[in-house]
């Protein structure tokens, strides 16, 4: 079975978690869905591992997780300040700043 | 036109005669009060001084019989091939002006010295005439056309200064930018047809101009021809551009005598003749010079018909008076002498009309009116006579000036032998008669009849400070005429200028016309008498009047055509302009900015501040990215 | 048996100095006390970014790829990690200004406390410093300098990671006006997370398309005439990710909303910095990998060049916040400086990178001194950045009044500023490859940019002062030294520029 | 003696002053003026000095000096000077001590230190010199941009009531200007660049290298546009008015009498050389513009209620005649156009001083709010008087001088062009008198019916009102108070120049003339004004 389809189903994922981030409110739930295009990539990255039959892209898919890791810990504090100050965690709400 | 000479001896110093008047001038405008009390002194030595030099001067050029004297200055303006030397000529021609105008300037001068007495800026006044004088020796003097313009200009400066000498007055400021004005108009054909000259050949010095005008096409010549004449008609209140003229009467009256009667006015006359080399060359140029000069001739005698202001009557005399010059002038060969000779007579007995006339005014207390006049006669003995004798002069009552330069005119018209040599010999004494019936009427009113003059008006004589002038120069009008027909004829000295005379036979015996233009001029004495003399003078002019009369009032509407021509119309554009500019111009730029405002602060509704808005602009411009990658690529 | 990669220490020692301050400033907070923790921090992280300036001065000529090719430390790498070090540097004595802020500190002492509540009021008048801005913002400072030197896509994203992180956590710090601090925060990271899947995306498929992701592989991948499909959409999503962080037209959105919310130190750091970063990624991306098929992306930069200019020029006009407006102004520049890129001939040659990389250390200067100066100018609830108050200043304080003004004169690009000198580098560059008319619409837009600068000056100077105008406070030494240093290097590289411009063109060198 | 950097001097005396003046400490108020008259008087010195120095028959450039400045650029710091710009360093060093002079109360008692108002002069000169004897392109293009600050200042902070509007106006149009022009200056040295291999922004080198016609008016149209808003032609002139009517007097003068020569030098100096042909191919164009500024701008000088504005719309039309006689490619209209540039300075600056100094007493810019001046001031209405005059080219003007060689010159050229411009000397005239007679003619009118001067009138102009306020408590009694002495120091030597000019130009032509010549030679024109 071609690799092609997981090349494609990573695309979706990607699609999907970018959609996600334009289409929900949730601060938690947007920043998931970056983490699910970052998924998206690392999918993608094992697969063109496997096609090229080096291993380069499975050695960045693991640099990719670190740096998705690093990413959690900042976003997370970022969006628990805010959401301690404004009691919501929507980003509609977060919108001082504008023109 | 003969070789000119190098100036030597007191040729050599010619050009004191202009720098005399000019440093008189300046020291009196920079003295400022230190010099009041001695300032008109100087101003009129100035000019005497002028005159005793002219005199020697001219007594050597007839020692070398006429040839002409070329005074190099300085260079003026030399670049390219334009090289513009500052000099002077000092020829017959100019010898004969020089002496009009220092002579009659002099004489004015003292005359002034007795009218501005009690005037505050008295200093002032003598500095302005000054200066007008170096002025209007330069026009005459100068071997270029472009000192020539200097002059022209630098006149008209002087006379603009003197009209609104009394610049309170409103009307007097407003006269004296209209003559400046209308004299611009006139200065615009003169530039134009310098400009012609230097692009045509090369110079605009006389000797070169004339030396080389021949090589020209006929239509150039003639264009520069009636571009000449735009600006003598300009400076000389010739129709088109007649109308400032009587406006200019606003001067104090020495300024009318010397400026607007006995000189700057006639400066159109010497343009002409100076450049008669170029209108022999072209008949078209000069049958305009001549229909100029007929139809102003008829316009200024009508208009002075009608008027009761005794200065504006003796101006548009002037208009027509200098109509019969330009007719002269615009003859030719024939003529010129003839122009010249009426234009010399006529600074004597205009000159002294006016001083008489600023006699009558001075004694009735500066009023013009000459329905208040009446009766002076007995009470100012010395100004009626002197002015009677002006009057005779300007009527051409037999063998006194007038007769004889007039019917030399009027010879020289019909001798033409042509239909238009009758015409203009026909409105030439047609002219003579209208002359001598608003003279008359003018007499009439002024000297005689029953006094009519307004309350506490005690008319008294001048003192002789003022009507010595006013003698010597009615001397000159009385005998001026014979000296320089018969005695010491003009047309002889003036022959290194405008070549031998030709002897033309007349087509009219001299006697007839002197016959016919006496019978004419008593006619119109007769008629005024009718008019005026014989009944009693109202106080105010009569409303009702014949449509001719209401025209000549208006000097035939020459004002209004003005102001409906030029005047409103330029004030309206003026106006539709300055709109355009602050709407349409500064408006575009000032529409851009704001434009750029506008859509500056629409772009900025994109930013909303939605981090979702963001993001999709931003998944946005990633997909334009790569589409637009891939269709690069791909195509 | 995994031999060990050869490391040429030398070459990375700005680096390692930068990191090493980073992590020994992560040891400093835990060990030392706090009362000696300040000095120490800034001590520290001003050791590092010094050393790492020194570093690469020592280094300049060097031109070796090392770390198994992940690093290329050639010229313009050196330049561009000198300049990232100064800058960061003058940044770091802004973050330690201290008798500005009546509370001794323009970080907030505690970013966990809830905004607002009782706890974050009073600690909001106590003189206690926080001390871990300086450690993130060393670690950014690494992570840029990693950034310019990096030869590989995948340091190239760890190396954006690094910078970013530390950015997103520094602009949610600032001690007033907690809430736009927060939001600005959360903004710069969501989308700033968004930004680099992107980028991560597009290196996957280059990695797909090239099998490796070492730019001198993919290069030989592209050839010329593009290399395929995968390789031009991974190009597209890796440049989307840069042009974000060099905060381009369409993706500058982030732009104004940041540098208003985030502590101004940080915005001067952020605006400075990080521009440069960007674009010797993005130079470095496009010249060494992609160079051989310029032709693929050149059209892509033209547009977006055009986009940025006119959307910062034209969007600036309205602003009425100095800081907003000093971030639309960064938008333009980023255009301005897309012009220099263009400028770059096939494979590198031209004037094109020499320009661009004067254009980065001029306006990196100018609008950190920019930045530096609102600092001075403050009103009862921190810096006093709406335009109204500034009116008359010139009136009340003339210095800050001038050195301001000549920072917007050289933003502008008015001559005998480095605003100028830069301009016309970059806009000979683009002239010289024939991209006139980009030229022609730059200097327009810069026409219309100058009017907004010209607005403060003309508060300053022409309009009288407000009633209750913002009081100007006196710098203590750090932000003395900042606006010195920049000011004089402004003036400096307007009127005698041929120095640095000479140093930039003998560096304008990619290896790799 | 030529050996000294005279230019260089003439740049740095000036600038250093400022830097001094702008030292001093706020107080000695007196003192800043002292030192700029004393620079001022320094520079004038300087720049007879370099005339002396300077062989009329010798090169084309003399006392260069040049030093490498940006090698990355290959652009100089090279200063040369030949008789065109020579002239114009005359004409600031005898302007600026005037006008320093003239403004002497123009700060006092202002919301602004004196200091700075002058130390914004001196600058501005510097600038100035520096703007004319570069002769490097680049540095000529440095102190063109340079050069509108110190104006920005002295308008926006010195100016009348709407002085914010016509600052930044006046700014961003010029800065327009001059960024497009920037397009063609690096268009310029790419050019030459792609002929000689390294690019130079060398005067000299750039006049000779022979650029690709199409390319020509390209770049042409750059400097064109730069150079048509500094010396306004129409449309692009509407900046301006009101520069020129909200700047202060003494800015004003500088403004109109020689920042905005500029663009005429910038065209005789640096597009006809450089782009030959082009400077042909829209010679007719550029003629057209020129015309109808000088008609257009004159009727609306007619239609000016405010004084400054109409003075600023005198000089939009004549910057046409200037720009006549430039682009009609003959020695004489070349030759006037350049001395034009020099008298309309003098008559203008006159003018403007004079104004000036009438709305210092009447406290108002409109021309209604006077009439009768003349019998209150006789001085002032004189000094009005001759500026009105060789504002209309009065023969024995130095103006005259000038208009009739650009007419003169241009005629056997273009002579429809001529004989309409020609037709604004009337226009000329009729400006100059309407404002001459309703000002200081009639009766008595306006202000000099006032009864209590201290109350401000309606309509006071920034600079009256400055002016009015600093005038002291003896002198605000009699409200028009004819010219003291330090007016007439200043009115003096400016009615002196504009006579002698007007009498005995030749020495100014013959230092004109040869760089005249030499700049249609590098075009290829016919330098013989006709070819007969």
């Amino acid at each position: 079975m071609s690799l092609s389809y997981y090349l494609v189903f990573a695309a979706i994922l990607f699609t999907i978690g970018a959609v996600g981030v334009l289409v929900r409110r949730n601060a938690i739930v947007v920043f998931m869905c970056v983490e699910l295009m970052l998924n998206a990539v690392n999918l993608t990255l094992i697969t063109f591992a496997r096609s090229t039959g080096t291993v380069d892209g499975q050695i960045i898919a693991l640099f990719v997780m670190v740096v998705a890791a690093a990413e959690v810990v900042v976003g997370l504090a970022i969006i628990m300040s805010i959401y301690r100050t404004r009691r919501s965690a929507s980003i509609d709400d977060a919108n001082l700043l504008k023109y | 036109m003969s070789e000119t000479l190098p100036a030597d001896g007191l040729l050599g110093w010619s050009w004191l005669l202009i720098a005399l008047p000019l440093a008189g001038a300046a020291v009196l405008l920079l003295g400022g009060r230190r010099t009041d009390r001695w300032g008109h002194l100087l101003g009129a030595a100035t000019v005497a001084t002028a005159f005793v030099l002219a005199v020697l001067c001219t007594v050597q050029l007839a020692g070398q019989d006429g040839a002409p004297a070329d005074v190099e200055l300085f260079t003026f303006i030399a670049t390219g091939e334009l090289d513009v030397t500052a000099g002077l000529l000092f020829d017959p021609l100019s010898a004969v002006f020089a002496l009009l105008i220092t002579g009659v300037g002099s004489l004015i001068h003292v005359y002034s010295i007795g009218y501005m007495a009690h005037d505050p800026g008295r200093r002032r006044f003598f500095a302005y005439l000054n200066l007008f004088v170096a002025a209007m020796l330069l026009l005459v003097l100068g071997n270029s056309f472009v000192a020539l313009y200097v002059g022209w200009e630098g006149v008209g400066l002087a006379s603009y200064l003197l009209i609104a000498f009394w610049y309170t007055r409103p009307g007097a400021a407003t006269a004296a930018k209209k003559a400046f004005i209308m004299n611009r108009v006139g200065d615009v054909g003169l530039a134009l047809a310098i400009f012609i000259m230097f692009a045509q050949l090369g110079t605009t010095s006389y000797a070169g101009v004339f030396g080389t005008v021949g090589t020209l096409a006929g239509g150039t010549i003639t264009a520069i021809g009636l571009l000449l004449l735009l600006g003598a008609c300009g400076k000389s209140g010739q129709f088109p551009l007649q109308a400032w003229l009587p406006d200019a009467m606003e001067g104090p009256t020495p300024v009318s005598a010397l400026i607007h009667a006995a000189t700057m006015v006639t400066a159109g006359v010497y343009l002409i003749a100076r450049s008669a080399p170029i209108y022999d060359l072209t008949p078209t140029a000069r049958a305009v010079v001549l229909a100029v000069g007929a139809l102003t001739l008829l316009i200024g005698a009508i208009a002075g018909c009608a008027y009761d202001d005794i200065k504006k009557v003796l101006a548009y005399s002037t208009v027509s008076q200098i109509g019969y010059m330009f007719l002269a002038v615009g003859l030719g060969p024939a003529g010129y002498v003839a122009g010249l000779a009426h234009l010399l007579a006529h600074g004597f007995f205009k000159a002294g009309l006016f001083l008489g006339a600023g006699s009558v005014m001075h004694a009735m207390r500066d009023s013009v009116d000459m329905r208040r006049f009446g009766a002076l006669w007995n009470k100012l003995p010395i100004t009626f006579a002197t002015f009677g004798l002006g009057y005779l002069a300007l009527i051409g009552f037999p063998f006194l000036s007038g007769y004889f330069t007039k019917d030399a005119i009027i010879e020289a018209a019909l001798d033409r032998d042509d239909v238009w040599g009758w015409v203009l010999g026909g409105v030439a004494v047609l002219g003579a008669g209208l002359t001598a019936f608003y003279m008359t009427r003018l007499m009439l009113m002024t000297f005689f009849g029953r006094a009519r003059w307004e309350e506490g008006v005690h008319p008294h004589e001048a003192p002789p400070v003022m009507t010595a002038p006013m003698v010597v120069l009615a001397v000159g009008s009385v005998a001026s005429g014979a000296l320089l027909v018969s005695v010491f004829p003009l047309s002889g000295w003036l022959e290194p200028v405008f070549g031998e005379p030709a002897e033309a036979e007349h087509v009219v015996a001299p006697a007839v016309i002197g016959l016919v233009v006496t019978l004419v001029m008593l006619l119109g004495v007769l008629a005024a008498w009718l008019f005026v003399g014989r009944r009693e003078v109202p106080v105010a002019a009569p409303v009702r009047v014949s449509p001719v009369t209401r025209a000549a009032r208006n000097a035939l509407y020459a004002d209004a055509v003005n102001e409906s021509l030029f005047m409103r119309p330029g004030q309206w554009l003026t106006r539709a302009l300055v709109w355009v500019d602050n709407r349409g111009v500064d408006g575009a730029v000032n529409g851009l900015a704001a434009g750029l405002g506008g859509s500056s602060s629409r772009l900025g509704r994109a930013q909303t501040g939605f981090v979702r808005t963001y993001a999709l602009g931003m998944l946005g411009g990633a997909v334009v990215v790569a589409g637009a990658l891939l269709a690069v690529t791909s195509g | 048996m995994i031999e060990a990669p050869d490391l040429s220490w030398a070459a990375l020692a700005p680096l390692l100095l930068v990191f090493g301050a980073a992590c020994a400033g992560i040891l400093v907070e835990a060990f030392v006390p706090r009362s000696v923790r300040h000095p120490v921090q800034v001590g520290l992280a001003l050791a590092g970014t010094v050393g790492a300036l020194a570093a690469t001065v020592l280094l300049a000529g060097t031109r070796e790829v090392t770390a198994v090719g992940a690093l290329a430390v050639d010229g313009a790498a050196l330049l561009l990690q000198a300049t990232i070090a100064g800058l960061g540097a003058l940044s770091l004595l802004l973050f330690a200004e201290r008798s500005l802020d009546p509370a001794r500190s323009a970080f907030v002492v505690s970013a966990a406390v809830p905004a607002g509540s009782p706890r974050d009021r009073e600690l909001a008048t106590v003189p206690r410093v926080q001390t871990e801005v300086y450690p993130l913002a060393t670690f950014a400072i690494g992570g840029m300098m990693l950034f310019v030197a990096a030869n590989d896509l995948l340091v190239m994203f760890v190396a954006l990671e690094v910078l970013s992180l530390p950015l997103y956590l520094l602009s949610g710090m600032a001690r007033r006006r907690r809430l736009l601090s927060q939001e600005a925060a959360v903004k710069y990271f969501l989308l700033g997370a968004f930004a680099s899947a992107f980028f991560l995306y597009g290196l996957a498929l280059v990695y797909g398309a090239a099998g490796s992701v070492r730019l001198s592989e993919v290069r030989a991948a592209v050839g010329t005439d593009g290399g395929g499909v995968l390789l031009v959409l991974g190009l597209a999503l890796l440049v989307v990710g840069l042009l974000f962080k060099a905060s381009v037209a369409p993706f500058h959105t982030w732009t104004p909303d940041v540098y208003q919310g985030a502590p101004t130190a940080v915005t001067a750091f952020m605006a400075a910095c990080t521009k440069v970063a960007a674009f010797g990624a993005i130079l470095r991306l496009l010249y060494v990998a992609f160079g051989t098929a310029e032709w693929t992306w050149r059209p892509l930069v033209y547009a977006a060049a055009i986009a940025s200019m006119v959307v910062g020029a034209v969007l600036g006009l309205t602003q009425t916040d100095l800081k907003r407006m000093l971030a639309y102004s960064s938008v333009a520049h980023a255009g301005f400086l897309l012009t220099g890129v263009i400028g770059l001939g096939a494979a590198g040659t031209g004037s094109g990178l020499a320009a661009t990389m004067f254009y980065l250390l001029a306006y990196g200067i100018t609008t950190l001194g920019a930045f530096a100066v609102l600092t001075l100018v403050r009103d009862g609830d921190g810096e006093a950045s709406h335009l109204s108050q500034w009116a008359g200043l010139g009136a009340r304080s003339p210095i800050t009044a001038a050195v301001m003004t000549l920072f917007l004169l050289a933003l502008a690009g008015i001559p005998l500023t480095a605003g100028f000198t830069g301009k016309f580098a970059v806009f000979r560059a683009a002239i010289e490859q024939g991209a006139w008319p980009l030229a022609v619409v730059a200097l327009l837009a810069s026409a219309v940019a100058a009017f907004f600068y010209l607005r403060v000056v003309v508060l300053m100077y022409f309009s009288e002062p407000v009633a209750d105008g913002p009081t100007v406070g006196v710098p203590g030494v750090p932000t003395t030294l900042v606006l010195a240093v920049t000011a004089a290097a402004t003036l400096a590289l307007g009127i005698v520029p041929g120095a640095v411009l000479d140093l930039a063109g003998r560096a304008a060198i990619f290896v790799g | 003696m030529s050996d000294f950097p005279w230019l260089l001097a003439m740049i740095a005396v000036p600038a250093i002053g400022a830097a001094v003046v702008a030292a001093l400490p706020r107080e000695r108020a007196l003192l800043a003026k002292q030192v700029a008259l004393g620079v001022s008087l320094v520079v004038l010195l300087l720049a007879v000095l370099t005339t002396l120095a300077f062989d009329a028959g010798g090169p084309r450039f003399q006392l260069t000096t040049s030093v490498p400045w940006i090698p990355d650029f290959g652009s100089d710091f090279a200063l040369g000077v030949d008789g065109i710009a020579l002239v114009m360093v005359l004409l600031i060093g005898v302007l600026v001590p005037l006008v320093v002079a003239a403004s002497w109360h123009e700060a006092d008692g202002g919301p602004r230190p004196v200091r700075v108002f002058f130390a914004w002069l001196l600058l501005l000169e510097a600038m100035m010199v520096g703007v004319f004897v570069a002769t490097d392109l680049l540095l000529f293009y440095v102190f063109f941009e340079a050069m509108l600050v110190p104006m920005y200042f002295l308008i926006g902070s010195f100016g009348g009531p709407r002085r914010q509007y016509a600052a930044v106006k006046f700014f961003v149009y010029s800065l327009v200007g001059g960024l497009v022009m920037l397009a063609s200056v690096i268009g310029v040295y790419v050019v030459s660049a792609g002929v000689l291999g390294e690019g130079t922004f060398a005067f000299d080198t750039l006049t000779r290298l022979d650029i690709d016609p199409d390319v020509q008016r390209l770049l042409f149209l750059g400097f064109f546009i730069a150079f048509a808003i500094k010396a306004p032609l129409v449309p692009l002139h509407t900046w301006l008015p009101d520069s020129g009517a909200e700047a202060p007097v003494g800015g004003a003068v500088l403004l109109v009498g020689v920042l905005d020569k500029v663009g005429t030098f910038g065209f005789i100096r640096y597009c006809l050389p450089l782009f030959p042909d082009a400077s042909r191919f829209y010679a007719p164009f550029v003629l057209v513009l020129a015309v109808v500024g000088i008609l257009y701008a004159a009727l609306l000088a007619m239609g000016q209620s405010d004084m400054k504005r109409l003075v600023s719309y005198t000089s939009i039309s004549h910057f046409g005649f200037i720009a006549l006689g430039i682009f009609a490619f003959t020695t004489e209209a070349g030759t006037g156009a350049v001395l034009y540039m020099v008298n309309h300075g003098l008559a203008t600056g006159l003018l403007f001083l004079v104004v000036g100094m009438l709305i210092a007493r009447g406290g108002s810019r409109r021309i209604a709010d006077y009439g009768g001046v003349a019998a209150k001031a006789p001085l002032l209405a004189g000094a009005f008087l001759v500026a009105g005059l060789a504002s209309l080219a009065l023969p024995g003007t130095g103006s005259f001088v000038s208009e009739f060689l650009v007419l003169i010159g241009s005629f056997p050229e273009r002579p429809v062009f001529t004989v309409l411009a020609t037709l604004g000397i009337i226009l000329a005239a009729l400006y100059v008198l309407l404002m001459y007679q309703r000002t200081m003619h009639g009766p008595a009118r306006g202000v000099l019916l006032q009864e209590d001067p201290a109350e401000p009138l309606p309509g006071a102009g920034g600079g009256g009102a400055t002016a009015t306020a600093t005038l002291p408590a003896p002198q605000r009694s009699l409200r028009v108070a004819d010219l003291g002495r330090r007016e007439i120091a200043v009115v003096a030597p400016l009615v002196a120049l504009i006579l002698v000019l007007g009498v005995y130009p030749q020495p100014l032509i013959d230092l004109i003339e040869p760089a005249v010549v030499a700049t249609l030679d590098d075009m290829g024109a016919a330098s013989g004004g006709t070819d007969r």
